[in-house]
């Protein structure tokens, strides 16, 4: 065990996946000898060569493209995005090629080994295009899994099986934590199972369901919730969006009745409205009041402001007494 | 290089016409070479196995275009004009090297072995489709062949091959000395257009990627000729800003295509650079058989276009080196429509892919999501099996 | 009044549009000379030259980046982008740039002209890239507006009004029925308000929400559903998904107590799970049912077996009398 | 031009290295001009508006990254190294034509009129910011002085500016004769690797678009310099492959800037033409203020370009013609420093912009659920208020 911030544990899983596999590869902008803006490819390069870790010329399409290529020849492509803001130009690589590459070949052709990264999220006075939260966009889309840690014990677990996992992943890391997150971290390589949610807290009177940076927040609200009314929350850390574990959600609303969901991202169309309409599918008649959403307005991401514009332990404080005296 | 060190003290601006980048042309229309051409290296087994494919290609072409007008087929899509471009690229590689294509290649799949057979299973999307049935016509891809399955987003293909080739490079490098196998990736006029045409090309040349790019310039984009679709000098000037090594050849010319695709290979494999060439040719049909040309282009451009056949071309230079006769000619066309046409017709009795198909390969293995829906769709189609085609099956 | 198909109504309402106002464009691949690949900016060029009406070089992300410059001078395009499926490599500009022009400026530039349009849909064995129902991925983003006729009246006026808009509009075209839907359209201009839903019939006992091509096919379930089992559907065609009108269908689900909605994306991350989760937010208390939903299955879109693969009225009917059982 | 009708018959590649793109150089180092180099027209007045921008700038630059450093800011970068590439393409332009940029070209705010008060109204988001304080530092915008607001996704305003500027064609053609108006856009080296640079490039050639692109090509891109970025002759070769007008210019050498960029919008205004101009230059300083450059690059090299310095190049040139003196100098640099300083101290006391601005401008008029969140958000805050910075506002 060893004390690590995040962006230690995504670094530490990348060496130990290139330690481990040849295959292996990290690319990306600056992700070469400078180690990554936030540094989180940091000496590998050092370690592994410049053709096993390398800066890429400026075009995100380019790089998930190139990756898609490198997967589908049989290497492990990590590849960076700098800040998620800036997946949209890859959008169509993901979207219609990586998604749907196993499917239209006839499980001829895969991308296996594919892992696309990006730090994801605000409260690093951002504004628009530093701070955005775009998982709710690849979760429509088949074929893809997507991942979020919420510390470093998860990012170095979720990234291990991410790189590992033969389908491709979408790996947001919620860059507020990245050296504000610190924890313990085994110090062997270890893998956390996709597509399981994580149960962080029990508790009888209403399920609180987040991922990656809202953990916090939600843990923080719980704290309060039971300090100041008794309230024993129970906690769920979602880590896979794609495909989402439903039936742990179900069994937890199934017992305490109540639901909060809360990201980051603006509320229409987000990933909480997915979660919410499918568990009222299935847990409709053990539903005590409404399921609660607490997430971003329906704006672009504010620089001024920003305080006021996210989710914190306060809304979701107010959203859960709301809840409870429905 | 970085740039160029050389200065000048007077603005002066540089248009593309100022380099011109010439075409390769070693055969004449009337099969004859061109004064001071070279011919390239090219048995005659191989020369006759390319206008083989070439033919066949044609003749698939014209018989599957006649089957959609009769409904048998849903769409289809001719290589009619440029199979000296496809067929005589294609030779020039290893089976081993993996070929990336946009959608009018089916000249490169039938040159490795592709049968009239597998054209079908494709074409009909039964049960016998490598790709389950899940793509329109055209859609062709073979691991066996190492022929990348197609997709139809335009010009994806092109970064994705520099990262294959790159790839490919990796695995050479352990081996030593130069790579093994490259990629040839195959792209149209308008797809150059596109960013990941941009991406690509660039990415490859800095990464020093083992691919050929090979450009089948046709003239058009559905209805927009190239007039619409670029200002400068074609596709080729633009791989020399790429710093790749370039050529722009006749694509109606086998021996010009074939020649300058054998240099390019060696250069992609022995140098691990990208190498981009530029084919020069027409497409002698309809886009698809969901369009009309009538509406955009003149009969007598095609027409004009007709006069320079590759396939004819090759056919004079085969006969004036007695390599091949009118009477093998002949006989080849029979077999060809024969085969194609009982292949057709015995592929029509195959079933379509189960339901259960509907889900598989979206993952490595279908999630409980995924169960979940192809149970519930399964239990539907048999409750109402009436409406549904598959009824009869599950 | 003249009885014309979808695709006439649209090439009507551009028509309309070019003449009335000199600012409109229409650009795209094909949309020049050829008049587009299903003909809908046909006798365009003809009319108002080649400087209004054009063929772009084939690339969507320049064909939107193109069109917002154009609107921030002042124009109005009206961009196409040939099929729904390719408008993926425009994401970028259209997510980061289009719909957030207004808020980051300030309000001092803005893309108020634009339109982009793209036919969307399956039904018409198209296979992965020639039907897809992308339009969740747009209702995500705040500052859009997503429009989606389901037949000609509606499609020569929402269009007419989507041009007119202040504000970047996604115009998705269902294509299936763009010879298939026909029916009298009124010979002069008119417009259908944006943020409007419409219903298209009256019932007590379940509301049935859906868009574009679904409608056809809620319509028919209806009639099954009356005829079958003496069921009455309230039938809305929500028309505009962005700003969604949640005010027309909460007082619609506050009278049945039942809801289902229908669309032909995959499930996860679709649309109606937006409308579920606001739904059961502000009608809780009303439902008598868990909030149905008909979709795709999540899968990237089939070749064979399209036909079991698509929503259709059986499934529909099916979904009805599951609620009604509930 | 489609494409050369040039014909050879031996296959034979083309490299770029056979189209060096050479560098228009003017002023020496020494302040005195190259042999054989014209003069462009340029007159004392001018001449000192471009050079009092020029410092004013690095001034600028100076103490806002000390500002930064000092927390009082979040965020800043500079322009240093690139003041003449900027300053003197600006000043070739109209004051009505649109301008639209990368994020250094400050200095072309600056030329404009763009006030030091101003500048601190976006760097501290204020109520007085023209953008409402709702983008980082550096993401200036003026409707007033036509440059258009800076948006952080590289090269997303290539495309925008093919497209503004074929709108102002269009205006033009009502007019008869030329364009009055054009598009000046800048990216960087970086940027030009993005699928949007090659989009926007070729529809502005293809839609013949009056549009200059200025590439300030400073060697880095964060820490990737350019041998990592491409592989060509720089970006200006590619700009001859779209059948644009091209010329690379030193970029630390007023003078050729501004020569070049005379003559380019001319071109671009009088034939309804894209132009692109390369200006090789060097980025002095670090990307931002998150970046610290010693982990790639050496301190050598940084001194070799500081010796190049384009102000100190500059300021000779105009000592050598009595334009300016060591006195004016000495009293424009204090005057600045002290303007910057006062004026980041008095917009320092202004306000945030309030809380209902987070949803303005969304859409014209905020919709219904804006309406209902803003309302919640506002509720919210005021029952909470000691947990908000805004708490105090509502
Ligand atoms: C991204 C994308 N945009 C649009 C299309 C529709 N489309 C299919 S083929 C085609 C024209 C391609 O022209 P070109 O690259 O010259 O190839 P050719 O058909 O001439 O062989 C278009 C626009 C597509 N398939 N993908
Ligand atoms: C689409 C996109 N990808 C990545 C970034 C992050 N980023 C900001 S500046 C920069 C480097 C730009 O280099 P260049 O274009 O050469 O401009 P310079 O900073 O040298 O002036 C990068 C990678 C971004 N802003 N947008
Ligand atoms: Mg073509
Ligand atoms: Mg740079």
């Amino acid at each position: 065990m060893a004390e690590m911030n995040l962006l230690q544990a995504v670094n530490t899983a990348l060496d130990a996946a290139m330690a481990a596999d040849e295959r292996v590869i990290c690319l990306g902008e600056d992700v070469g000898g400078f180690g990554g803006v936030f540094r989180a490819t940091s000496h590998l390069q050092e370690k592994y060569g410049r053709e096993r870790c390398f800066n890429t010329p400026l075009t995100e399409q380019g790089i998930a493209g190139f990756a898609i290529g490198l997967a589908a020849q049989g290497k492990v492509p990590v590849a960076e995005i700098q800040f998620a803001d800036y997946i949209f130009p890859a959008f169509d690589q993901i979207v219609n090629e990586a998604a749907k590459f196993r499917y239209r070949t006839g499980n001829q052709f895969d991308v296996a080994g594919l892992t696309i990264r990006a730090p994801y999220g605000g409260g690093i006075a951002g504004g628009l295009y530093h701070s955005q939260s775009p998982e709710a966009y690849f979760c429509h889309t088949p074929g893809l899994k997507v991942v979020v840690p919420s510390g470093p014990r998860q990012a170095k677990g979720l990234l291990t099986a991410a790189i590992r996992d033969p389908n491709p992943v979408l790996f947001f890391e919620p860059k507020r934590l990245y050296r504000a997150a610190v924890g313990e971290v085994p110090d062997e390589e270890y893998t956390l199972p996709l597509g399981e949610a994580e149960l962080v807290r029990e508790g009888e009177d209403i399920t609180l369901l987040g991922w990656g940076a809202q953990m916090e927040y939600l843990l923080k609200a719980a704290d309060l919730a039971a300090a100041e009314e008794g309230i024993a929350c129970e906690v769920i850390d979602l880590r896979t969006l794609l495909p989402w574990d439903r039936d742990r959600v179900a069994a937890s609303v199934r017992k305490t009745g109540r639901l909060l969901i809360a990201h980051e991202a603006p509320r229409t169309g987000g990933y909480a409205g997915e979660i919410s309409a499918s568990i009222q599918e299935t847990c409709f008649l053990h539903l005590e009041a409404p399921i609660a959403r607490v997430t971003g307005l329906d704006t672009p991401f504010p620089l001024a402001n920003e305080k006021e514009y996210m989710t914190d332990q306060w809304k979701i404080l107010d959203a859960i007494k709301a809840s409870l005296n429905y | 290089m970085k740039h160029s060190k050389r200065s000048v003290h007077r603005p002066q601006f540089i248009s593309g016409s100022e380099l011109p980048i010439p075409t390769l042309e070693i055969l004449r229309a009337d099969g004859s070479l061109y004064e001071g051409a070279e011919e390239p290296e090219l048995s005659r087994d191989l020369a006759v196995r390319i206008y083989r494919t070439m033919i066949f290609t044609r003749i698939l072409d014209e018989r599957m275009t006649s089957a959609q007008r009769q409904g048998r087929l849903s769409f289809y899509l001719t290589c009619a004009g440029e199979e000296a471009a496809v067929a005589g690229s294609v030779a020039a590689f290893d089976p081993g090297d993996m070929i990336m294509g946009q959608y009018r290649e089916q000249a490169a799949l039938r040159f490795r072995g592709f049968s009239a057979r597998q054209f079908m299973t494709q074409l009909l999307s039964t049960r016998n489709d490598l790709g389950k049935g899940r793509q329109m016509p055209v859609h062709y891809g073979t691991r066996e062949l190492n022929f990348m399955t197609i997709s139809s987003p335009l010009a994806t293909q092109i970064p994705q091959a520099a990262g294959y080739a790159y790839g490919q490079r990796l695995d050479a490098g352990k081996a030593g000395g130069g790579a093994s196998h490259c990629t040839l990736c195959y792209y149209g006029d308008g797809a150059a257009s596109e960013g990941d045409f941009h991406a690509g090309m660039n990415m490859a040349a800095v990464l020093k990627c083992p691919v050929v790019f090979f450009c089948r310039n046709n003239g058009y984009a559905i209805s927009t000729p190239t007039a619409e679709q670029y200002a400068g000098d074609g596709i080729a000037s633009r791989g020399v800003g790429y710093g790749m090594q370039t050529i722009r050849v006749d694509g109606n010319d086998l021996l010009a295509v074939y020649a300058a695709s054998v240099a390019a290979r060696r250069i992609a494999v022995e140098s691990f650079e990208p190498v981009l060439i530029e084919a020069m040719s027409y497409r002698l049909g309809a886009h698809s058989t969901s369009d009309d040309p009538s509406g955009y282009r003149s009969r007598e451009e095609e027409d004009r276009w007709r006069e320079m056949d590759p396939i004819a071309r090759m056919r004079l230079w085969l006969y004036a080196r007695d390599w091949w006769s009118e009477g093998e000619e002949k006989a080849a066309l029979e077999s060809y429509r024969g085969e194609v046409l009982s292949e057709l017709k015995a592929e029509e009795k195959e079933p379509k892919p189960p339901l259960a198909a509907l889900v598989e390969d979206v993952y490595d293995t279908p999630p409980w999501h995924l169960r979940e829906q192809i149970e519930a769709l399964s239990e539907h189609v048999r409750r109402h099996a009436e409406h549904y085609p598959a009824g009869k099956g599950v």
